[in-house]
Protein backbone atom coordinates (compact mmCIF):
# COMPACT_ATOMS: atom_id res chain seq x y z
CA UNK A 1 0.00 0.00 0.00
CA UNK A 2 1.33 3.51 -0.67
CA UNK A 3 0.00 6.88 -0.90
CA UNK A 4 1.67 10.06 -2.24
CA UNK A 5 0.26 13.79 -2.49
CA UNK A 6 1.78 17.01 -3.23
CA UNK A 7 -0.43 19.73 -1.84
CA UNK A 8 -0.29 23.32 -0.35
CA UNK A 9 -2.35 22.75 3.11
CA UNK A 10 -0.43 21.30 5.63
CA UNK A 11 -0.63 17.76 6.81
CA UNK A 12 -1.17 16.32 10.50
CA UNK A 13 1.06 13.45 11.22
CA UNK A 14 -2.19 12.38 13.39
CA UNK A 15 -4.31 11.69 11.24
CA UNK A 16 -1.95 10.24 8.84
CA UNK A 17 -0.45 7.76 11.46
CA UNK A 18 -3.92 6.88 12.35
CA UNK A 19 -5.34 6.05 9.04
CA UNK A 20 -2.13 4.10 8.17
CA UNK A 21 -2.66 2.24 11.81
CA UNK A 22 -6.16 1.36 10.46
CA UNK A 23 -4.72 0.00 7.43
CA UNK A 24 -2.58 -1.94 9.07
CA UNK A 25 -3.46 -5.52 10.07
CA UNK A 26 -1.38 -7.72 13.46
CA UNK A 27 1.67 -8.04 10.95
CA UNK A 28 2.98 -4.08 11.42
CA UNK A 29 5.82 -3.88 14.36
CA UNK A 30 7.56 -1.03 13.43
CA UNK A 31 6.27 2.64 11.83
CA UNK A 32 9.10 4.65 11.05
CA UNK A 33 7.72 8.62 10.71
CA UNK A 34 9.44 11.52 9.40
CA UNK A 35 8.74 15.09 9.54
CA UNK A 36 10.53 17.80 7.83
CA UNK A 37 10.31 20.86 9.27
CA UNK A 38 11.31 24.61 7.52
CA UNK A 39 14.47 25.82 9.72
CA UNK A 40 15.44 29.46 9.94
CA UNK A 41 19.24 29.39 8.99
CA UNK A 42 20.04 28.02 5.95
CA UNK A 43 23.59 27.70 4.94
CA UNK A 44 23.91 31.26 3.93
CA UNK A 45 21.69 33.27 6.04
CA UNK A 46 18.42 33.92 7.88
CA UNK A 47 15.92 32.23 5.87
CA UNK A 48 12.02 34.31 5.98
CA UNK A 49 10.19 32.65 3.38
CA UNK A 50 10.65 29.65 1.57
CA UNK A 51 8.78 28.58 -1.68
CA UNK A 52 8.36 25.23 -3.35
CA UNK A 53 7.27 25.33 -7.06
CA UNK A 54 5.84 21.76 -8.55
CA UNK A 55 5.16 20.24 -12.20
CA UNK A 56 1.68 18.84 -11.29
CA UNK A 57 1.33 15.43 -12.63
CA UNK A 58 5.14 15.15 -13.09
CA UNK A 59 6.10 15.31 -9.77
CA UNK A 60 3.29 12.38 -8.10
CA UNK A 61 5.21 10.90 -10.75
CA UNK A 62 8.72 11.38 -9.36
CA UNK A 63 7.52 10.67 -5.94
CA UNK A 64 5.83 7.30 -6.67
CA UNK A 65 8.63 5.97 -8.55
CA UNK A 66 10.73 6.55 -5.61
CA UNK A 67 8.30 4.73 -3.58
CA UNK A 68 7.95 1.41 -6.07
CA UNK A 69 12.15 1.32 -5.66
CA UNK A 70 11.67 1.57 -1.54
CA UNK A 71 9.32 -1.04 -1.97
CA UNK A 72 11.33 -3.50 -4.44
CA UNK A 73 14.53 -2.69 -1.86
CA UNK A 74 12.50 -3.93 1.27
CA UNK A 75 10.08 -5.49 2.85
CA UNK A 76 7.19 -2.97 3.19
CA UNK A 77 3.77 -2.95 4.58
CA UNK A 78 2.78 0.97 4.11
CA UNK A 79 4.38 4.15 2.89
CA UNK A 80 2.67 7.40 3.17
CA UNK A 81 4.70 10.61 1.66
CA UNK A 82 3.10 13.94 1.69
CA UNK A 83 4.96 16.46 -0.17
CA UNK A 84 4.14 20.30 0.39
CA UNK A 85 4.47 23.13 -1.74
CA UNK A 86 3.96 26.96 -2.37
CA UNK A 87 4.81 29.72 -0.19
CA UNK A 88 6.19 28.13 3.75
CA UNK A 89 7.28 29.52 6.76
CA UNK A 90 9.97 28.61 9.44
CA UNK A 91 9.04 25.61 11.92
CA UNK A 92 6.25 24.95 8.83
CA UNK A 93 6.02 21.10 7.99
CA UNK A 94 7.34 20.46 4.70
CA UNK A 95 7.56 17.21 4.40
CA UNK A 96 5.88 13.71 5.64
CA UNK A 97 7.08 10.07 4.96
CA UNK A 98 5.17 7.49 6.91
CA UNK A 99 6.42 3.79 6.46
CA UNK A 100 5.49 0.49 8.32
CA UNK A 101 6.81 -2.57 8.24
CA UNK A 102 6.83 -6.16 9.99
CA UNK A 103 10.58 -5.48 11.40
CA UNK A 104 12.30 -2.27 12.30
CA UNK A 105 15.25 -2.19 10.02
CA UNK A 106 13.35 -2.10 6.71
CA UNK A 107 11.11 0.92 7.64
CA UNK A 108 14.61 2.31 8.88
CA UNK A 109 16.20 2.01 5.90
CA UNK A 110 13.40 2.82 3.77
CA UNK A 111 12.28 6.01 5.43
CA UNK A 112 15.84 7.42 5.10
CA UNK A 113 16.31 6.48 1.45
CA UNK A 114 12.65 8.03 0.78
CA UNK A 115 14.07 11.28 2.05
CA UNK A 116 17.34 11.09 0.52
CA UNK A 117 15.69 10.21 -3.07
CA UNK A 118 12.99 13.18 -2.39
CA UNK A 119 15.94 15.88 -1.88
CA UNK A 120 17.50 14.53 -5.38
CA UNK A 121 15.18 12.62 -7.61
CA UNK A 122 11.62 14.89 -6.78
CA UNK A 123 10.65 17.54 -8.79
CA UNK A 124 10.61 20.62 -7.13
CA UNK A 125 12.50 23.52 -7.05
CA UNK A 126 13.06 26.01 -4.24
CA UNK A 127 13.48 29.38 -3.78
CA UNK A 128 14.20 31.06 -0.19
CA UNK A 129 14.24 34.57 0.90
CA UNK A 130 16.75 35.02 2.95
CA UNK A 131 17.47 38.66 4.73
CA UNK A 132 15.25 40.48 2.36
CA UNK A 133 16.59 38.51 -0.75
CA UNK A 134 15.17 35.59 -2.78
CA UNK A 135 17.20 32.93 -4.46
CA UNK A 136 16.28 29.79 -6.42
CA UNK A 137 18.57 27.51 -4.60
CA UNK A 138 20.20 23.95 -6.44
CA UNK A 139 20.75 20.41 -4.45
CA UNK A 140 23.55 20.62 -2.26
CA UNK A 141 26.32 18.24 -2.84
CA UNK A 142 25.83 16.38 0.57
CA UNK A 143 22.02 15.63 -0.75
CA UNK A 144 23.49 14.36 -4.06
CA UNK A 145 26.20 12.11 -2.15
CA UNK A 146 23.51 10.63 0.34
CA UNK A 147 21.64 10.16 -3.00
CA UNK A 148 24.50 7.98 -4.50
CA UNK A 149 25.38 6.05 -1.81
CA UNK A 150 22.09 4.12 -1.97
CA UNK A 151 23.39 2.87 -5.59
CA UNK A 152 26.52 0.98 -5.13
CA UNK B 1 2.88 25.29 -45.99
CA UNK B 2 1.00 24.52 -42.78
CA UNK B 3 1.46 20.83 -42.93
CA UNK B 4 5.14 21.58 -42.52
CA UNK B 5 4.09 23.04 -38.89
CA UNK B 6 3.23 22.48 -35.69
CA UNK B 7 1.54 24.17 -33.00
CA UNK B 8 2.60 22.95 -29.51
CA UNK B 9 2.47 23.92 -25.91
CA UNK B 10 5.38 24.90 -23.84
CA UNK B 11 5.06 24.92 -19.97
CA UNK B 12 8.28 26.76 -18.27
CA UNK B 13 8.97 26.53 -14.50
CA UNK B 14 10.96 27.83 -11.61
CA UNK B 15 13.26 30.31 -12.64
CA UNK B 16 12.66 29.64 -16.56
CA UNK B 17 9.49 31.17 -15.94
CA UNK B 18 10.29 33.90 -14.09
CA UNK B 19 13.19 35.15 -16.47
CA UNK B 20 10.49 34.98 -19.61
CA UNK B 21 7.33 36.08 -17.49
CA UNK B 22 5.01 33.50 -19.07
CA UNK B 23 4.15 29.81 -17.58
CA UNK B 24 3.62 28.74 -20.90
CA UNK B 25 3.05 28.95 -24.78
CA UNK B 26 2.22 27.97 -27.94
CA UNK B 27 5.41 28.16 -30.01
CA UNK B 28 5.12 27.18 -34.17
CA UNK B 29 7.93 24.89 -35.12
CA UNK B 30 8.82 22.42 -38.62
CA UNK B 31 7.77 19.28 -38.12
CA UNK B 32 10.37 16.78 -37.03
CA UNK B 33 12.03 19.28 -34.91
CA UNK B 34 14.03 18.47 -31.98
CA UNK B 35 13.64 19.85 -28.60
CA UNK B 36 17.06 21.55 -28.97
CA UNK B 37 15.81 23.20 -32.17
CA UNK B 38 12.49 24.23 -29.34
CA UNK B 39 15.19 25.42 -26.96
CA UNK B 40 16.74 27.60 -30.23
CA UNK B 41 13.38 29.05 -31.04
CA UNK B 42 12.54 30.01 -27.41
CA UNK B 43 15.90 31.74 -27.07
CA UNK B 44 15.06 33.27 -30.18
CA UNK B 45 11.74 34.62 -29.39
CA UNK B 46 12.52 35.51 -25.62
CA UNK B 47 16.43 35.68 -25.22
CA UNK B 48 17.11 38.59 -27.56
CA UNK B 49 17.46 41.54 -24.92
CA UNK B 50 18.94 39.10 -22.14
CA UNK B 51 21.44 36.26 -21.46
CA UNK B 52 18.65 34.60 -18.86
CA UNK B 53 18.42 31.79 -21.41
CA UNK B 54 21.41 29.47 -21.07
CA UNK B 55 20.13 25.93 -23.11
CA UNK B 56 23.18 24.49 -21.80
CA UNK B 57 21.39 24.91 -17.86
CA UNK B 58 18.04 23.84 -18.63
CA UNK B 59 16.41 20.34 -18.80
CA UNK B 60 13.18 19.41 -21.15
CA UNK B 61 10.85 16.69 -20.20
CA UNK B 62 8.59 15.16 -22.76
CA UNK B 63 4.98 13.63 -21.35
CA UNK B 64 6.45 14.60 -17.73
CA UNK B 65 9.49 12.31 -18.74
CA UNK B 66 13.34 13.94 -19.02
CA UNK B 67 14.60 13.32 -22.26
CA UNK B 68 17.50 14.30 -23.90
CA UNK B 69 17.48 17.70 -26.44
CA UNK B 70 17.67 14.97 -29.91
CA UNK B 71 14.38 13.57 -29.22
CA UNK B 72 12.06 14.75 -32.01
CA UNK B 73 8.75 16.42 -30.47
CA UNK B 74 5.10 15.49 -31.71
CA UNK B 75 1.87 17.89 -31.95
CA UNK B 76 0.69 16.13 -29.17
CA UNK B 77 3.30 15.93 -26.58
CA UNK B 78 3.42 17.81 -23.72
CA UNK B 79 6.62 19.63 -23.38
CA UNK B 80 7.89 21.24 -20.06
CA UNK B 81 11.64 23.12 -19.73
CA UNK B 82 12.98 24.08 -16.40
CA UNK B 83 16.36 24.63 -14.49
CA UNK B 84 17.57 21.29 -13.04
CA UNK B 85 15.38 20.41 -9.92
CA UNK B 86 16.30 20.87 -6.67
CA UNK B 87 14.52 18.52 -4.89
CA UNK B 88 11.93 18.30 -1.63
CA UNK C 1 16.60 17.83 26.62
CA UNK C 2 14.87 14.65 26.50
CA UNK C 3 12.43 12.46 28.47
CA UNK C 4 12.03 8.76 29.54
CA UNK C 5 9.02 7.54 30.77
CA UNK C 6 8.24 3.67 31.70
CA UNK C 7 4.63 3.33 31.86
CA UNK C 8 1.19 0.52 31.72
CA UNK C 9 -1.23 3.44 30.15
CA UNK C 10 -0.73 3.61 26.13
CA UNK C 11 0.72 6.57 24.92
CA UNK C 12 -0.14 8.93 21.98
CA UNK C 13 2.33 10.32 19.16
CA UNK C 14 0.53 13.19 18.19
CA UNK C 15 0.35 14.48 22.33
CA UNK C 16 4.09 14.01 22.18
CA UNK C 17 4.81 15.06 18.66
CA UNK C 18 3.14 17.83 19.59
CA UNK C 19 4.65 18.78 22.88
CA UNK C 20 7.78 17.94 21.25
CA UNK C 21 7.16 20.60 18.49
CA UNK C 22 6.25 23.22 20.75
CA UNK C 23 9.45 22.78 22.58
CA UNK C 24 11.70 23.41 19.37
CA UNK C 25 12.57 26.80 18.12
CA UNK C 26 13.24 27.39 14.02
CA UNK C 27 16.66 24.92 14.85
CA UNK C 28 15.14 21.60 13.86
CA UNK C 29 14.86 20.26 10.59
CA UNK C 30 14.08 16.86 11.35
CA UNK C 31 11.69 14.70 13.40
CA UNK C 32 12.40 11.04 13.50
CA UNK C 33 9.59 9.18 15.02
CA UNK C 34 9.40 5.07 15.73
CA UNK C 35 6.19 3.23 17.18
CA UNK C 36 6.70 -0.24 17.98
CA UNK C 37 3.51 -2.42 17.64
CA UNK C 38 2.99 -5.55 19.57
CA UNK C 39 3.13 -8.17 16.28
CA UNK C 40 0.42 -11.69 15.61
CA UNK C 41 3.24 -13.86 14.97
CA UNK C 42 6.54 -14.14 16.52
CA UNK C 43 9.33 -16.16 15.11
CA UNK C 44 7.86 -19.88 17.17
CA UNK C 45 4.20 -19.34 17.07
CA UNK C 46 0.70 -16.59 17.09
CA UNK C 47 1.47 -14.16 20.14
CA UNK C 48 -1.75 -13.79 21.60
CA UNK C 49 -0.12 -11.78 24.72
CA UNK C 50 2.72 -9.82 25.53
CA UNK C 51 3.51 -8.98 28.90
CA UNK C 52 6.85 -6.95 29.52
CA UNK C 53 8.19 -6.33 33.84
CA UNK C 54 10.37 -4.00 34.71
CA UNK C 55 12.54 -2.70 37.54
CA UNK C 56 11.23 0.62 38.39
CA UNK C 57 14.10 3.11 38.59
CA UNK C 58 16.76 0.40 37.20
CA UNK C 59 14.65 0.60 33.86
CA UNK C 60 14.49 4.05 33.51
CA UNK C 61 18.35 4.78 34.24
CA UNK C 62 18.83 1.90 31.94
CA UNK C 63 16.95 3.75 28.66
CA UNK C 64 18.57 7.10 30.10
CA UNK C 65 22.47 6.01 29.84
CA UNK C 66 21.05 4.71 26.21
CA UNK C 67 19.76 8.50 25.61
CA UNK C 68 22.80 9.58 26.53
CA UNK C 69 24.94 7.94 24.22
CA UNK C 70 22.98 9.05 21.67
CA UNK C 71 23.29 12.69 22.77
CA UNK C 72 27.15 12.46 23.23
CA UNK C 73 27.25 10.43 19.16
CA UNK C 74 25.04 12.61 16.91
CA UNK C 75 23.87 16.46 17.40
CA UNK C 76 20.51 16.29 18.99
CA UNK C 77 17.44 19.09 19.76
CA UNK C 78 15.30 16.62 21.49
CA UNK C 79 14.56 13.19 22.43
CA UNK C 80 11.78 11.19 23.93
CA UNK C 81 11.45 7.51 24.93
CA UNK C 82 8.37 5.57 26.34
CA UNK C 83 7.72 2.33 27.02
CA UNK C 84 4.97 0.33 27.92
CA UNK C 85 5.32 -2.40 30.49
CA UNK C 86 2.37 -4.89 31.63
CA UNK C 87 0.08 -6.30 29.45
CA UNK C 88 -0.16 -6.40 25.78
CA UNK C 89 -2.08 -7.48 22.72
CA UNK C 90 -1.47 -7.53 19.35
CA UNK C 91 -1.28 -4.60 17.52
CA UNK C 92 -0.91 -2.55 20.65
CA UNK C 93 1.74 0.11 20.70
CA UNK C 94 4.99 -0.89 23.04
CA UNK C 95 7.41 1.70 22.44
CA UNK C 96 7.86 5.41 21.08
CA UNK C 97 10.69 7.37 20.27
CA UNK C 98 11.07 10.83 18.80
CA UNK C 99 14.01 12.70 18.16
CA UNK C 100 14.92 15.89 16.78
CA UNK C 101 17.25 17.39 15.05
CA UNK C 102 18.64 20.38 12.90
CA UNK C 103 19.69 17.82 10.35
CA UNK C 104 17.77 14.26 9.28
CA UNK C 105 20.96 12.02 9.21
CA UNK C 106 21.08 12.65 12.66
CA UNK C 107 17.69 11.54 13.79
CA UNK C 108 17.62 8.62 11.75
CA UNK C 109 20.46 7.45 13.20
CA UNK C 110 20.34 8.15 16.28
CA UNK C 111 16.90 6.80 16.65
CA UNK C 112 18.00 3.33 14.89
CA UNK C 113 20.60 3.61 17.42
CA UNK C 114 17.98 3.98 20.44
CA UNK C 115 15.73 0.94 19.04
CA UNK C 116 18.81 -1.46 18.76
CA UNK C 117 20.08 -0.49 21.61
CA UNK C 118 16.35 -0.77 24.19
CA UNK C 119 16.19 -4.13 22.11
CA UNK C 120 18.99 -5.36 23.99
CA UNK C 121 20.54 -2.83 27.14
CA UNK C 122 16.55 -1.90 28.48
CA UNK C 123 16.26 -3.37 31.96
CA UNK C 124 12.59 -5.57 30.77
CA UNK C 125 11.84 -9.15 30.87
CA UNK C 126 9.16 -10.52 28.03
CA UNK C 127 6.71 -13.22 28.35
CA UNK C 128 4.92 -14.17 25.43
CA UNK C 129 1.66 -16.50 25.83
CA UNK C 130 1.70 -18.44 22.10
CA UNK C 131 -0.94 -20.89 21.41
CA UNK C 132 -2.33 -20.88 25.00
CA UNK C 133 1.61 -21.32 26.35
CA UNK C 134 3.32 -18.62 28.30
CA UNK C 135 7.05 -18.39 27.91
CA UNK C 136 9.90 -15.87 29.04
CA UNK C 137 11.76 -14.99 26.23
CA UNK C 138 15.48 -14.12 25.62
CA UNK C 139 17.15 -11.55 23.15
CA UNK C 140 17.06 -12.64 19.69
CA UNK C 141 20.93 -13.02 18.16
CA UNK C 142 19.95 -10.60 15.64
CA UNK C 143 18.97 -7.93 18.21
CA UNK C 144 22.48 -8.26 19.23
CA UNK C 145 24.37 -8.34 16.38
CA UNK C 146 22.50 -5.33 15.92
CA UNK C 147 23.68 -3.44 19.09
CA UNK C 148 27.21 -4.71 18.79
CA UNK C 149 27.51 -3.08 14.61
CA UNK C 150 27.16 0.87 16.83
CA UNK C 151 30.12 -0.05 18.70
CA UNK C 152 33.02 -0.63 16.20
CA UNK D 1 26.64 -13.02 67.43
CA UNK D 2 24.17 -10.40 66.03
CA UNK D 3 26.29 -7.86 64.96
CA UNK D 4 28.25 -10.30 62.94
CA UNK D 5 25.25 -10.67 60.52
CA UNK D 6 22.89 -8.32 58.28
CA UNK D 7 19.62 -8.50 57.32
CA UNK D 8 18.93 -7.60 53.98
CA UNK D 9 16.00 -6.65 51.16
CA UNK D 10 16.02 -8.94 48.05
CA UNK D 11 13.49 -8.20 44.74
CA UNK D 12 13.31 -10.72 42.54
CA UNK D 13 12.05 -10.87 38.93
CA UNK D 14 10.59 -12.14 36.08
CA UNK D 15 11.02 -15.56 35.54
CA UNK D 16 13.19 -15.84 38.78
CA UNK D 17 10.08 -14.33 40.95
CA UNK D 18 7.79 -16.71 39.45
CA UNK D 19 9.76 -19.74 40.31
CA UNK D 20 10.29 -19.06 43.87
CA UNK D 21 6.65 -17.23 43.96
CA UNK D 22 7.77 -14.26 45.82
CA UNK D 23 8.79 -10.76 44.51
CA UNK D 24 11.04 -9.73 47.37
CA UNK D 25 12.19 -11.41 50.18
CA UNK D 26 14.33 -10.63 53.64
CA UNK D 27 17.87 -12.44 54.26
CA UNK D 28 20.11 -12.56 56.81
CA UNK D 29 23.60 -13.21 56.12
CA UNK D 30 26.96 -12.63 57.75
CA UNK D 31 28.47 -8.93 57.51
CA UNK D 32 30.94 -9.01 54.35
CA UNK D 33 29.22 -11.79 52.34
CA UNK D 34 29.58 -11.39 49.10
CA UNK D 35 26.71 -11.71 46.16
CA UNK D 36 27.62 -15.38 45.61
CA UNK D 37 27.29 -16.30 49.07
CA UNK D 38 24.17 -14.49 48.89
CA UNK D 39 23.17 -16.82 46.06
CA UNK D 40 24.20 -19.62 47.96
CA UNK D 41 21.61 -18.84 50.32
CA UNK D 42 19.07 -18.18 48.20
CA UNK D 43 20.25 -21.52 46.94
CA UNK D 44 19.87 -23.67 50.05
CA UNK D 45 16.44 -21.32 51.24
CA UNK D 46 14.24 -22.03 47.90
CA UNK D 47 15.89 -24.53 45.66
CA UNK D 48 15.92 -27.28 47.76
CA UNK D 49 12.96 -29.27 45.83
CA UNK D 50 13.62 -28.10 42.29
CA UNK D 51 16.18 -27.61 40.01
CA UNK D 52 14.66 -24.27 38.93
CA UNK D 53 17.52 -22.00 40.70
CA UNK D 54 20.55 -22.24 38.00
CA UNK D 55 23.03 -19.12 39.60
CA UNK D 56 25.38 -19.07 36.37
CA UNK D 57 22.12 -18.21 34.63
CA UNK D 58 21.13 -15.39 37.23
CA UNK D 59 22.23 -11.74 36.66
CA UNK D 60 22.90 -9.29 40.02
CA UNK D 61 22.11 -5.79 40.54
CA UNK D 62 23.03 -3.81 43.41
CA UNK D 63 21.78 -0.40 44.18
CA UNK D 64 20.52 -0.54 40.58
CA UNK D 65 23.33 -1.41 38.96
CA UNK D 66 24.93 -4.52 37.51
CA UNK D 67 27.39 -6.61 39.63
CA UNK D 68 29.43 -9.41 39.80
CA UNK D 69 29.54 -12.06 42.36
CA UNK D 70 32.27 -11.05 44.16
CA UNK D 71 30.78 -7.93 45.04
CA UNK D 72 30.24 -7.26 48.44
CA UNK D 73 27.05 -6.37 49.96
CA UNK D 74 26.10 -4.14 52.63
CA UNK D 75 23.15 -3.93 54.89
CA UNK D 76 21.83 -1.11 53.00
CA UNK D 77 21.98 -1.65 49.73
CA UNK D 78 19.47 -2.37 47.27
CA UNK D 79 19.83 -5.67 45.84
CA UNK D 80 17.62 -7.09 42.79
CA UNK D 81 18.51 -10.84 41.37
CA UNK D 82 17.17 -11.68 37.86
CA UNK D 83 17.22 -13.97 35.04
CA UNK D 84 19.13 -11.81 31.46
CA UNK D 85 17.24 -9.01 30.18
CA UNK D 86 16.21 -9.25 27.19
CA UNK D 87 15.15 -5.72 26.11
CA UNK D 88 12.46 -3.86 24.98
Amino acid sequence: MSSVRVQEEDFSLHDEWQACRDRLAGNAGAVVSFVGLVRERSNTGNVSRLYLEHYPGMTETSIEQIVVKAQQRWSLLDIVVIHRVGELQPEDQIVLVIIASAHRADAFAACEFVMDLLKTEAVFWKKETRDNESVWIESTLEDVSRSQEWQE
Amino acid sequence: MRSQSITIQVKFFASLKESLGVSQTNLTVPVESTVDMLLRKIQDTYGKDSQLIDISSLRVAVNQQMVEFDRVIREDDEIAIFPPITGG
